[in-house]
């Protein structure tokens, strides 16, 4: 194992993987219409969006009427369904970003119908808005300032208002350095992106969102690294990158998306954010997860095992098309309704819940590098060694460290398969890896002195 | 000659030092400019293709395959155009305006760059004019849009509308791709052609410019 | 109980609860390219179909083009996810029934591919061709002659050359009658169509499908009482009509169903034929069940518990629309495939398996009474009374008899919640119930001579 | 007249023979046929159509209503015709062609006739051609289509087309329905109207022929 006797486990909110199960986390979130997150019982997450369609003043009634349709088809649905409670995301369109009334608009459309589903119909409910990053529209981005940050500052400020009942962003600080070196499998330029500029943006940032919910009396929820991890992940699957450079790349994410909760987000993570697990272990908060159900926004190789230990079960995100069925978004809500069933059947009894963990986890995690880190049981131990350094950047490389060890024992120990290709990119990477320096601003002063440094502006880190 | 076989195999390593090497030396040695492209270069991007299509490597390595011959390329072409010999083709890439996904249309660039091709790159978030205009200064062969939003794809359309309109719908090739785009969606906007990767983006170029 | 003491439990294949779990039943099938169904492993069985497009000549060229996409999409994804193996459903458009070389020449082009993925890549796999039942086009209709009739015998017989492994269909005879009866609950004249109507064309098709497939050397699979039960479950789910209504419908298709396997089918049954556990409790054959997998093709208030015993999982039918991440018979069958992976990694373990089967059980049946009468322990009861009965009537007038019995114990007994709407219904029904003749000529006699006699014709039924 | 009330009840409990009764005793007495209609009927059917939407009862329940309505309905439309009155309206419907499902077909039909449309139902597989024709042969005043396969749901538009090249288009209102068919293909293929459910289309049909 790759963690040492004695490591100060005891910065883990959960240290004992029977702790580490579904539908509980050390602090539940109370939010929205009688819903509480992580309280024992998993909810499930619905998150829609429009088919191809113009955003735009004339097309507005028709963005209007589609999205009156899709909240109503899954409410209906949600309620015939008995569902626990529900969660809705609400995900703007970036135009809705760029211009906040828009975002604003919609969302208290949302909101509206599920007040009226809870009073005339008792379904408890509660709607999360997740404006966009709007700030990587420049190249090199403006983080703290310029018109996009305005936009996204007044939407967060309007959310309360429009009807929001969590506020949640996928934040891209340190994208700018990281998609090229995702492509390149750039290990240091990854590092570098998520735990030198990604933490320093993200404390910048969930400062702000965190104020202006506590204004505005909602919940600050949570983040994603998605725009590293989920590219990563995307890219992997397509075979355009080795599989386990995504997965160290999963759990370098961790140390970056972990600042959030450390500056006041109390959850649920986003469901996209696959490192939720790490964050649980760590922080104690309930986290989103999504798997086979978001099939329909991504493929995945993580189908069961991201369900292992979530508290919301979401779909990530489907388009209003016709189905056979019915629309697409209750299409979604079903399934999402059942999974629930199933996990909070099993949860009756805390063993038979930690049963139905382990053949989710067990079902997934021999077959591919991703769900090997995904696995329960890893968390705990890879967590703790995160959590034994201090710093984000200490905590990036020393992530890096620590599952590019676990990756290379589960397989030379034959408990995760690799096909060839796979397995000599982990004595690439390890090289890669143990050259990065234990100090920070070694590695600062080397970044601003190749051509990535053209790529971000330092000062937008505080740097 | 033979061994500018070594050419090939700097390629395939991605061994950029050596490849630039290689070629001066070649040039040296009054090596046709032409023949070195055509018999060692490009079949070594081509096999690299054919290794990523098998799953036996990954774009990085591709990446830097590419990145050696494109250094290679960059001693050679001055020859080429002095001769009057023109790149294989002359691309005008971009994202969509609205569209912030480089991920893919970068690939497709880099691919496209180490087959031989001179690739201006708009970046993205890049509207019609831009791209229409660069496309008549830089005398391009081709425009490629890319797009991974089905709000910023019908832009793709406009691109060739606004050709039209101006009279210039002939005189360039209009790809299109990116995750949500399809071949029926090519089809029915009247796009010159479609790939879902960036491999097939390279073959359809080709195809195009010499068609 | 209702189940008297001492009921000859022994006519049933299985009798045990502790036997009846999903992947294994008592009779096997083999087929395809090294499948075999019901032997210890769940197997997805996907389904897909056109998206709106006329069938004709000149729209041919794409309908090849969108079935070869389909089913490449669907294969790579199975290799990727690593399927233990793969069934792919074929259900052919009328044109293509009416037209047997087209629906042979779509066949093919589909087998063609799979026998490819299962040269190159090991992929196991399995095609079942399912012919529309066409005979209803006309009305009242003709069953054992005339156009229709000609062109579904012509498509049995080129099955196997077209490259299908397995045959199936979904025949109709006595919907005829069932329809209105439907929208009437009216359950004596549902009676009727089940279980002398259509268990009478049952055994007619079915010995032709029998001997269609002996001669050719690939499999009688299975039917479905979708015309009759299915459009009950879909009516009572759109509140048409009462859902109690629709679950007794469900169990008093049972002996319809079962002809098909008493002269000669081997089983998987077809997926939409959810009366399938009473038929692998009976007959001891594998069963293709659909849940919240299908959920593309109708919602459903069984998503769960239509798992607990199944030898293959389905989606239904989808249609090949553009999802966020790819086509949607792609994404179902990456849902399919992690629900089996669950499925088989809990049935490691016999006791295991029944722990997650029981959990699928538990999760529905309290809420709904078609999935009450799908409990294993429901239905190896049910089955048992059923099975005291010798002829095909006086099994369907039993069946509706005990599944009205049995829901009304239930909801008695507090197990069961029923709206007052609901259980209002079930004395309605009772009545009903009680005065069916015991003897079928006293029943046919009796519809004879009512305005149901125009609807069909005896002659098609031998009466 | 307070007894009439009772016709209502007996439609309310769906008991033809007590609607037949009171109807029949009330035109002996001489009571304006029209009246009972409007206000003792009709209203019937429409608190059966609400307790129908809140769950309160089921399509069986509905259906018998309906056919104690359309049984009283039988008696007085001869009074009503011979004064000149004509029907609510009248509906030419059917299944597109090559399409056999009808129960929602036949849902509407009743649901039309319960409200005191006359109705020619034209069955399944109905083409084109046919459905032009009996509208024209009966003098309907609306055309409804239903389609349940996405493959049939086109030759909506036929229909639509059709009645334009005949020049008749202004002559029936045209309403279309059945799961797979959105308010937004209605629109498109310029339809009257829509509606996704039984009780829907007949408010959709009153709300035509009264415009
Ligand atoms: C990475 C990613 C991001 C990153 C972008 C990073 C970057 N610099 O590009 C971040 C996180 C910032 C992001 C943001 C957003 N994204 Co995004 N993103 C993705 C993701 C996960 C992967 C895209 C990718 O890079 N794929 C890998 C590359 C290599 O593939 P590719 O782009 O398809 O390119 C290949 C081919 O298509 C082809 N090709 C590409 N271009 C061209 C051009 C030509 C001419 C040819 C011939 C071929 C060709 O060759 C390439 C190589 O083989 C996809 C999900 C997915 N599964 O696709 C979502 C996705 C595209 N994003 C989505 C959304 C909604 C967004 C946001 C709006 C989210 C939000 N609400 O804020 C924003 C939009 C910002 C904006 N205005 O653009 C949706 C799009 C929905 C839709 N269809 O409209 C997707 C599908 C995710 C989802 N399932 O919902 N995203
Ligand atoms: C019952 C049924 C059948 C029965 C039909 C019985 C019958 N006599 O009608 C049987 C089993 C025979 C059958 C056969 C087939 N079916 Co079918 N069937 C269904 C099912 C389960 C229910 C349909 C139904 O009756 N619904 C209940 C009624 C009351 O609802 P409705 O029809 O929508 O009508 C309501 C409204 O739409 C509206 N309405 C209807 N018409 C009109 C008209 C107007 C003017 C207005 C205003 C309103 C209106 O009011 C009605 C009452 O509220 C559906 C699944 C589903 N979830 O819809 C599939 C379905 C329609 N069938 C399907 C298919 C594919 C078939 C077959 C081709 C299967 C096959 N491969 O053989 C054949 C086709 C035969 C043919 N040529 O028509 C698909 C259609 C796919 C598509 N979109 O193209 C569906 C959606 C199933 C699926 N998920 O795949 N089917
Ligand atoms: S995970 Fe996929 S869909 Fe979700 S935010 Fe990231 S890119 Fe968008
Ligand atoms: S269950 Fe639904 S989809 Fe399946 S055959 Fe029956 S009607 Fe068609
Ligand atoms: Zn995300
Ligand atoms: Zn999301
Ligand atoms: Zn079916």
């Amino acid at each position: 194992m790759t963690s040492p006797a004695g490591a100060p486990a005891a910065t883990l909110a959960i240290t004992s993987l029977d702790d580490f199960i579904f539908g509980r986390a050390p602090h539940p979130v109370r939010c929205g219409r009688g819903m509480e997150i992580g309280a024992g019982t998993v909810i499930p997450e619905i998150n829609f969006t429009l088919p191809p369609i113009a955003i735009a003043e004339d097309t507005w009634p028709e963005i209007r009427r589609q999205y009156a349709e899709m909240i109503e088809g899954v409410c209906r649905r949600a309620m015939e369904l008995e569902v626990p409670a529900l969660l809705v995301e609400f995900e703007t369109l970036p135009p809705m970003t760029e211009n906040p009334a828009w975002g604003a608009e919609i969302c208290k459309l949302l909101s509206n119908t599920l007040g009226t589903y809870h009073a005339k119909h008792g379904l408890r409910n509660a709607l999360r808005l997740t404006p966009n990053d709007t700030r990587e529209f420049q190249r090199p981005p403006l983080l703290r300032r310029g018109k996009y940050w305005e936009g996204m500052l007044e939407l967060f400020a309007r959310a309360a208002e429009a009807g929001a009942d969590l506020l949640a962003i996928e934040s891209t600080g340190g994208k700018e350095v990281s998609d090229e070196a995702l492509t390149s499998a750039d290990l240091r330029a990854v590092v570098f992106a998520l735990g030198v500029l990604g933490a320093r943006d993200m404390a910048f940032l969930w400062k702000q969102i965190v104020a202006a919910c506590r204004a505005s009396g909602i919940g600050p929820s949570g983040d994603t690294a998605c725009g590293f991890a989920n590219t990563a992940m995307v890219l992997a699957g397509q075979k355009f990158i080795p599989k386990v450079f995504a997965a160290v790349v999963r759990v370098a994410a961790v140390p970056r998306s972990l600042v959030a909760y450390e500056v006041g987000a109390v959850g649920p993570s986003k469901d996209c954010a696959y490192e939720g697990p790490y964050i649980k272990a760590i922080a104690g908060v309930p986290i989103s997860m999504e798997g086979r159900t978001a099939a329909c926004a991504h493929l995945s190789s993580v189908g069961n095992i991201s369900q292992a230990v979530c508290d919301c079960w979401s779909n990530e995100s489907v388009q209003n098309v016709r189905l056979l069925s019915t629309n697409a978004p209750t299409v979604s809500l079903e399934q999402l309704a059942y999974d629930c069933r199933l996990m909070n059947t099993a949860a009756r009894s805390a063993e038979d819940a930690r049963r139905l963990r382990d053949w989710l986890t067990e079902s997934d995690a021999p077959r591919d590098p991703h769900a090997w880190v995904l696995r329960p049981d890893v968390v705990l131990r890879l967590a703790a060694e995160i959590m034994e350094e201090e710093t984000p950047y200490r905590r990036t490389r020393r992530a890096a460290l620590a599952a590019l060890e676990e990756l290379a024992r589960a397989h030379g120990a034959g408990e995760l398969r690799l096909p060839p290709q796979e397995a000599r990119w982990l004595d690439t990477l390890r090289r890669q890896a143990d050259t990065l320096p234990e100090d920070e601003s070694a590695l600062l002063a080397e970044m601003l002195d190749s051509p990535a440094a053209s790529k971000f502006l330092p000062a937008e880190y505080g740097l | 000659m033979s061994d500018c076989s070594k050419l090939t195999e700097a390629i395939l390593n991605g061994d950029a030092k050596a490849s630039v090497a290689i070629t001066k030396e070649a040039l040296d040695k009054k090596t046709d400019p032409q023949e070195l492209v055509s018999k060692y270069m490009i079949p070594a991007m081509d096999e690299m293709g054919k290794r990523f299509e098998t799953g036996d490597c990954f774009v990085p390595e591709l990446l830097i395959s590419a990145r050696a011959m494109k250094a290679s390329l960059e001693l050679i072409r001055p020859l080429l155009a002095a001769r009057g010999a023109e790149p294989v083709g002359r691309v005008v890439i971009g994202t969509m305006k609205g569209d912030l996904h480089d991920i893919g249309k970068n690939l497709v660039a880099s691919m496209l760059e180490g087959a031989g091709f001179e690739v201006i790159d708009l970046g993205v978030d890049v509207g019609p004019g831009l791209f229409i205009a660069e496309a008549q200064a830089k005398k391009a062969d081709l425009i490629a849009l890319s797009a991974l939003l089905t709000t910023t794809m019908p832009h793709m359309r406009a691109v060739i509308e606004e050709l039209k309109k101006a009279g210039a719908r002939d005189r360039f090739k209009v790809i299109v791709g990116g995750a949500p785009v399809t071949q029926r969606y090519a089809d029915e906007i009247g796009a010159d052609g479609y790939s879902d990767n960036a491999n097939g983006a390279v073959g359809l170029a080709r195809r195009l410019v010499t068609a």
